[in-house]
């Protein structure tokens, strides 16, 4: 059997990201914490709320020194009822998959108890407030990570979110004719069934047709 | 030998009885002098109608080994009901009693089909909706189960739309399937149940084999490129390179049957068998393989089905035929696949002749018993036989190669063996073959003996050919694979651990 | 040849789905690709967001349909990671037994797939009739054959029936023994190697970077796997190890790699499965009533103002997340946001910039060893 | 060519190695030969190794249907039950709907309540009170009334009083023996219709003595008949219609129904149509036989007797107070 990696090494691998992160940007008004999630095993992972102007400068360092070398996921959020500096929120997730020795016909065994430093698997959590308004921007991450590139076209087909910089940005997930503007993951965007006329009288199809009527309460 | 069932004297001979009934019918009148004609006329248009009837209707059986061997290997067995389900029951005439479609006979099967269904049948009354729903309400097995599968399909077919892609190449893509179709035909006319029942016998009947086999591929071509289709174009150009690949191969191994046999006529290859004292599957069986890896490339079955890869190329050039041209296509398929078995029967396994015919046949009572089957079904058993063996049991074990890898294992493997296999022909039959030891009695020759030792080259060249096979199939290099040869760090093989404890 | 466009799909044999993958070819060689996804987005996380949290469960076994015991188990991760719900331990070890056993049948799916894409058919029908046995026990869990929506937040649905123990245990040992007939048929089967071993070369760093994870990455050598990595549920009580191709080419994985570091993960699921009946609280052969302590526990059912959740799971095809956000009292029971990370999603345009240079034959074989499902991805 | 150092494409993997697994799971497949063949083709398909495979819950399941697919007595393999079609079949194979169903073959896989068929429900225990409703994730249940018969009235035993009697204007039912006794052979997952209600539904138009004028619904005859015959009827409201076109049958429903009267049933075909409008299934379509859950229903009609009691002795004890406040008086 082969042993997983203990919570006393997540811990302590949390706790030196921290560390370097709060010695490199400290005073820049990115905020880190160590949190741990409260499911299953209570892992600990490394959050970090960064305004957008540094993001950029965070984001080469933490892959190139951090040893941060997967992005798996972008995250936008629309808060209509928000704080005026919090309207919409980016939320990145990335992963810290240590890459063993490449060489052909060598052995990679899992052996826990030599990993240490940025060899230790981490989570990272990130998330950029932008203030209220209808255009919000991010600088993009597309050439520091390529798995950001399809998430970020994601982002910004279903939530709205510009990134600034991305290069051949495309609907991916709607039609390519959606009309310009719309991104059905905005709140003022309600949900309601496809072509319900045929067979409802409202858009959420709670009501039936009146034929069906009368014995419906 | 010659077979004791001799339908084309029946209706060709000098006294037979097609011939004596035309001459007294046209006595006196003035197509008097024609007479002979007149009976040829009458008598091949029987034998050749009946030949093919034959072979049709006994190319259901392959279609039904296929899908039963194919149900045995796949590990299910299901029953096919598809023309029953056709039977939309009325007036207490259901589904489930199929038999009664049948022209004659119906009461027979229907009772002995009850019997088994009530000794064995799921005895399960009470699901009349289910049975409603599926026209079935009366539920249980029934003989043969499937074997009308394909004439069900044919209907399907039949019931199909036509349709010509727009901006297809309308002329050359009706005519296509009628080229492949129609090419296809005219090899079973030359094809021998036995050395009586056969629609035509040209003197170069290998050669006329080899010429047909050759047109099928230009009408794959033209149904490619006429498609307007990118997926039909890459399968049409997949398929012309490699039946052109594997002609040669085939040519030069029908080219050794041939020189062992000295003769270009594929009954009277067959005859030499028996009268040289042993089939040509013993004397060249690296023949017999080649013949067989071509047949299976010039037939595009598995795993050489590259022009019809349905992963990547939707259906290959078949991809826009539809309705019953594409089920003319894929009868011509199995038709090719069929023509391939007979002539590996006649050219390797004696056509007509029974194993150890001329030892058995000498025998007194058992000896004519044994001769008394007919030679027909001898070919037929055979040819399903190959078949099953070989088509099916390879289509459903291999994968399929890649284009470039088919060409090369063509032009690289088959071809220098071929020229090998030439070779190898030439110095049998200068060298080994003893002519003065032929006999076309029923006895049968022994002209492959040497040192005295009666049969000793068949048998020599069988063991050390199975040698080669056995040295072969051990031929692994253990050092290179001290372990598994795949590598992922498992260490204890599969159903060995315990739980808990490694 | 001129070069020339083909599109394949959306309904195509080499798609595993819908989505289009556009091949611009030179003869028989691929020279560029471009895929295209979206054509069954069907908006879950906008469904979600007007649904309870309970209710969500059952789309999101919807999102992948060959394995939707990982993706609700998935969901349920980030749910109770959002609500602060505490799991029973017999809980746990019955959604890691449900979980694996849906790994198996996942990846029978995808090698009843990958054996037709080389053109082996007989390999399809004996996965399917061994992916029947794991349905079978899936369907006796959650009621279903295919959308089970098992997993609750803070337990399971219903516990093991009595008997199911003894059923997992005989067909996964017999499922080890037909493992032996697939090798059989196919590592020994020099068509088969030929046509996957040195096509379809997929570099660790170029995939990791690109965001390719789960069995595409191990076969390359990068030792992730999240159960490993992350251990989230009892993942790290139990007898098992990562399966982790050691690399054989500077280029990478091919084809085949990514074939054996799927056949090994069925056996380390079998292992699994079978340890942890061994060592599940409460013994194998107990069955307690639906809502039993020892299943499942009451969980709160509105997030706190502001809370987020989010869950890393070792899904069949890759790591899986979801990331969902609580929208406090006011938004009720409801979340505000339910994001899902697909894995195939961002491999899927990455395995068309793979093909570049094979042969239009090897298209099929490439993306058919990515395994791709088309649900998760179009979400 | 690249190629991997250890897998070479010598005869032995080009010829033997499919071809033989092939051949062996075909001979496999044979009745005797299979068999016959030994262990060495057998590789555990027919279970010698595990003989608990199926537990005694299971067993007895299988003994109800052994009527007509007696499976008692035999082995199982563990991907299928071996089947009585031919005996001498030793081999998983397909089962073959509709001739066979698979919970004929696999019961353990069929529990009520375990699978997630189409959704029944228990008129007799269902208090509308609408959990399922809210509990539904695609809206696709709903509300409707249907005249039933209470569970309370009329009952047998101990609770045999607490029932309400017939009043004029309100409703009255017969119970149609023929019906009822078809009702034992109804078997939900095959039929595909409604259940046949046992009750004969009509409108009390008078009460003299013993006997009631009743106006039957369907026919709308009017007939004199003795008030012992009849039960009391109501007009209630019951959970349980369904839009099937949006059911993705997750089973949230039963588990939110606090009174068990709520069940996923066994059906899994037959829930087809032509229109979207045929897939509205109406109460009477999911209405489930009570005689299949007596249980539940024994215990609904223990509460509501009791219910009933603690209402009636509150009435007596205000009534009493009424009393003697009127007798202080």
């Amino acid at each position: 059997m082969v042993g997983s990696i203990t919570s006393q090494q997540n811990a302590t691998a949390a706790d030196a990201c921290m560390a370097a992160i709060n010695d490199r940007f400290g005073g820049s008004g990115i905020e880190t914490s160590v949190p741990n999630h409260s499911n299953a095993k209570k892992y600990a992972f490394v959050r970090i709320v960064c305004p957008p102007q540094h993001w950029i400068a965070l984001a080469k360092w933490m892959k190139y020194d951090l040893g941060v070398n997967y992005c798996s996921m972008v995250t936008g959020t629309h808060f209509p009822d928000g704080s005026p500096e919090r309207g919409w929120e980016v939320a990145y997730h990335f992963l810290r998959q240590p890459i063993q020795d490449q060489t052909p016909n060598t052995c990679t065994v899992h052996d826990v108890e030599a990993l240490s430093g940025i060899d230790i698997p981490m989570e990272f959590e990130v998330f950029i407030p932008l203030p209220q308004g209808n255009s919000p921007t991010v600088p993009s991450i597309q050439r520091i990570w390529v798995g950001a590139d399809w998430n970020e076209k994601e982002t910004w087909d279903l939530v709205g979110i510009k990134f600034e910089g991305h290069i051949n940005m495309h609907r991916v997930l709607n039609p390519n004719d959606s009309p310009e503007g719309f991104h059905p993951l905005q709140k003022q965007h309600k949900l309601r069934y496809h072509d319900y006329n045929e067979m409802y009288d409202d858009p959420q199809g709670f009501i039936r047709k009146p034929a069906d009527e009368g014995r419906v309460k | 030998m010659e077979d004791i069932y001799d339908l084309r004297s029946i209706f060709l001979g000098k006294d037979s009885l097609v011939s004596s009934l035309i001459t007294s019918a046209v006595e006196g009148t003035a197509l008097e002098d024609s007479a002979s004609d007149l009976s040829f006329l009458v008598g091949t248009f029987a034998v050749v109608n009946i030949v093919f009837l034959m072979l049709f209707f006994s190319q259901f059986g392959i279609l039904w080994i296929e899908r039963k061997a194919a149900a045995r290997m796949h590990d299910r067995r299901g029953a096919t009901t598809a023309l029953r389900s056709l039977w939309v029951g009325e007036n207490g005439v259901t589904a489930g009693e199929w038999w009664k479609m049948l022209p004659f006979g119906g009461g027979i099967v229907g009772a002995i089909n009850k019997f088994l269904n009530k000794r064995f049948g799921n005895r399960d009354p009470k699901n009349p909706t289910v049975d409603r729903v599926n026209n079935r309400s009366w539920m249980g097995y029934s003989i043969l189960p499937g074997f009308f599968q394909n004439v069900a399909d044919g209907m399907k077919f039949l019931l199909k739309e036509h349709m010509v892609p727009r901006r297809a190449d309308k002329l050359i893509f009706e005519v296509s399937p009628f080229l492949i179709v129609s090419s296809t035909l005219l090899i079973l006319g030359i094809i021998p149940l036995s050395s009586g029942i056969y629609a035509t016998n040209p003197d170069l009947s290998i050669l006329y084999a080899i010429a047909i086999f050759g047109i099928a591929p230009i009408g794959v071509f033209f149904a490619g490129w006429s498609s307007n289709n990118k997926y039909t174009l890459i399968g049409g150009i997949r398929s012309a390179a490699q039946l052109t690949a594997y002609e040669i191969p085939l040519l030069l191994t029908l080219l050794s049957v041939a020189i062992l046999s000295g003769t270009f006529n594929i009954i009277e290859s067959i005859h030499f068998q028996h009268a040289a004292g042993s089939w040509n599957l013993f004397l060249m069986p690296l023949g017999a393989v080649l013949f067989l890896v071509t047949m299976i490339a010039e037939v595009e079955r598995v795993p050489f089905d590259m022009p019809e890869a349905e992963a990547e190329l939707v259906e290959g050039w078949w991809t826009e035929y539809g309705g019953m041209r594409f089920g003319m296509l894929f009868m011509a398929e199995y038709i090719r696949t069929y023509a391939a078995c007979f002539l590996f029967t006649h050219f390797f396994l004696g056509g007509w002749h029974l194993p150890f015919q001329g030892t058995i046949s000498q025998i007194p009572v058992l000896g004519d018993a044994y001769v008394l089957i007919p030679g027909a079904l001898v070919v037929l058993l055979k040819t399903w036989l190959v078949f099953l063996v070989v088509f099916v049991w390879a289509r459903f074990s291999l994968a399929r190669i890649r284009t470039d890898q088919i060409l090369e294992f063509g032009w690289r493997m088959l071809l220098p063996l071929a020229v090998v296999q030439v070779i190898l022909s030439v110095v049998y039959r200068l060298y080994l073959f003893q002519p003065d030891n032929m006999s076309y009695t029923a006895e049968g020759g022994n002209a492959w003996d040497a040192w005295g030792i009666p049969m000793f080259i068949p048998i020599a060249t069988t063991v050390l050919w199975l040698a080669v096979f056995y040295v072969l199939l051990n031929d692994e290099d253990k050092d290179a694979a001290p372990d598994r040869m795949y590598h992922v760090h498992t260490l204890q093989a599969a159903g060995t651990h315990i739980p808990g404890k490694d | 040849m001129a070069q020339m466009w083909i599109t394949m799909g959306p309904q195509h044999p080499m798609t595993h789905g819908l989505w289009t993958l556009r091949v611009k070819v030179d003869g028989e060689t691929v020279v560029d690709t471009e895929a295209e996804l979206g054509y069954i987005h069907r908006g879950v996380e906008k469904i979600c967001e007007s649904r309870d949290f309970t209710q969500i469960t059952p789309y999101c076994d919807r999102l992948c349909y060959v394995s939707a015991m990982t993706w609700a188990n998935s969901y349920i991760y980030a749910a109770e990671d959002l609500l602060e719900a505490e799991v029973p331990a017999r809980a746990e070890y019955i959604r890691l037994i449900s979980a694996e056993i849906q790994r198996l049948a996942s990846h029978l799916m995808w090698l009843g797939a990958f054996g037709p894409d080389i053109g082996n058919l007989t390999l399809m029908t004996w996965c399917m009739r061994d992916r029947e046995m794991f349905l079978d026990l899936l369907q006796e869990l959650g009621g279903s054959r295919m959308h089970y929506n098992y997993p609750r937040i803070g337990g399971v649905k219903r516990d093991m029936p009595i008997g199911f123990a003894d059923r997992v245990i005989a067909k996964t040992k017999l499922f080890e023994k037909r493992l032996d007939e697939y090798e059989m048929m196919l590592d020994q089967s020099t068509i088969w190697l030929v046509r996957l071993q040195g096509v379809g070369y997929a570099n660790a760093e170029s995939m990791v970077d690109a965001g390719v994870s789960g069995p595409n990455v191990r076969a390359a050598g990068v030792n992730y796997d999240v159960r490993w990595a992350h251990p989230y549920s009892v993942y790290d009580e139990i007898d098992w190890e990562p399966s982790v191709e050691k690399p054989t080419s500077v280029k990478g994985a091919d084809c085949f790699d990514r074939y054996r570091v799927r056949m090994e993960e069925m056996r380390q699921s079998c292992r699994m499965v079978l340890d942890a009946l061994n060592k599940i609280p409460g013994g194998k052969n107990t069955n307690y009533a639906s809502g039993d302590e020892m299943i499942l526990t009451k969980a709160p059912t509105r997030a706190p103002e502001g809370a987020t959740g989010f869950s890393n799971y070792e899904c069949t095809r890759g790591a899986s997340q979801f990331y969902v956000q609580g929208g406090g009292e006011g938004r009720g029971k409801h979340p505000y946001r339910v994001s899902i990370r697909s894995p195939m999603f961002i491999t899927i345009p990455y395995v068309a910039k793979t093909m570049i240079g094979y042969k239009i034959a090897d298209i099929p074989a490439i993306m058919g060893s990515f395994d791709p499902c088309i649900g998760e991805t179009d979400r | 060519m690249p190629m991997h150092p250890h897998a070479k494409p010598n005869f032995r993997n080009l010829f033997w190695y499919p071809f033989k697994i092939t051949l062996v799971t075909a001979l496999r497949t044979f009745p005797f030969f299979g068999k016959l063949l030994g262990k060495r083709l057998d590789w555990g398909y027919h279970n010698s190794e595990h003989p608990e495979f199926l537990d005694a819950g299971s067993k007895t399941r299988a003994a109800k249907t052994s009527e007509f697919n007696d499976i008692t007595t035999q082995t199982f393999a563990p991907d299928r039950v071996t089947s009585d079609l031919f005996p001498t079949l030793w081999k998983p194979q397909t089962v073959q709907y509709p001739y066979e169903r698979l919970e004929e073959m696999e019961p353990w896989l069929f529990v009520p309540g375990n699978y997630n068929g189409r959704i029944g429900v228990i008129w007799e225990t269902c208090t509308a009170c609408k959990l399922c409703v809210t509990a539904c994730p695609n809206d696709c249940l709903h509300m409707t009334t249907e005249l039933r018969v209470d569970v309370l009235d009329g009952a047998d035993g101990e609770h045999g009083d607490m029932g309400a009697d017939l009043e004029i204007g309100g409703h009255a039912a017969i119970l149609l023996p023929e019906v009822a006794a078809t009702l034992e052979d109804f078997n939900h997952v095959t039929a595909h219709t409604d259940v046949p209600n046992e009750w004969r539904f009509g409108e009390v138009l008078d009460l003299s003595g013993s006997t009631a004028t009743v106006r039957w619904n369907d026919s709308g005859e009017e007939a004199v008949l003795d008030q012992s015959d009849l039960r009391v009827a109501d007009d209630q409201i019951v959970s349980g219609r369904i839009d099937l076109g949006r059911c993705m049958f997750c089973g949230l429903c039963m588990e939110a129904c606090g009174f068990t009267s709520f069940f996923m049933t066994n059906e899994y075909d037959g829930m087809s149509g032509f229109s979207r409008q045929e897939l509205w299934f109406d109460a009477s379509r999911t209405r489930v036989l009570p005689s299949l859950h007596q249980e539940a229903v024994d215990t609904e009609l223990a509460k509501r007797a009791t219910k009933e009691r603690t209402k009636r002795a509150k009435k007596a004890a205000k009534a009493a107070i009424a009393n003697k406040a009127e007798e202080g008086a």
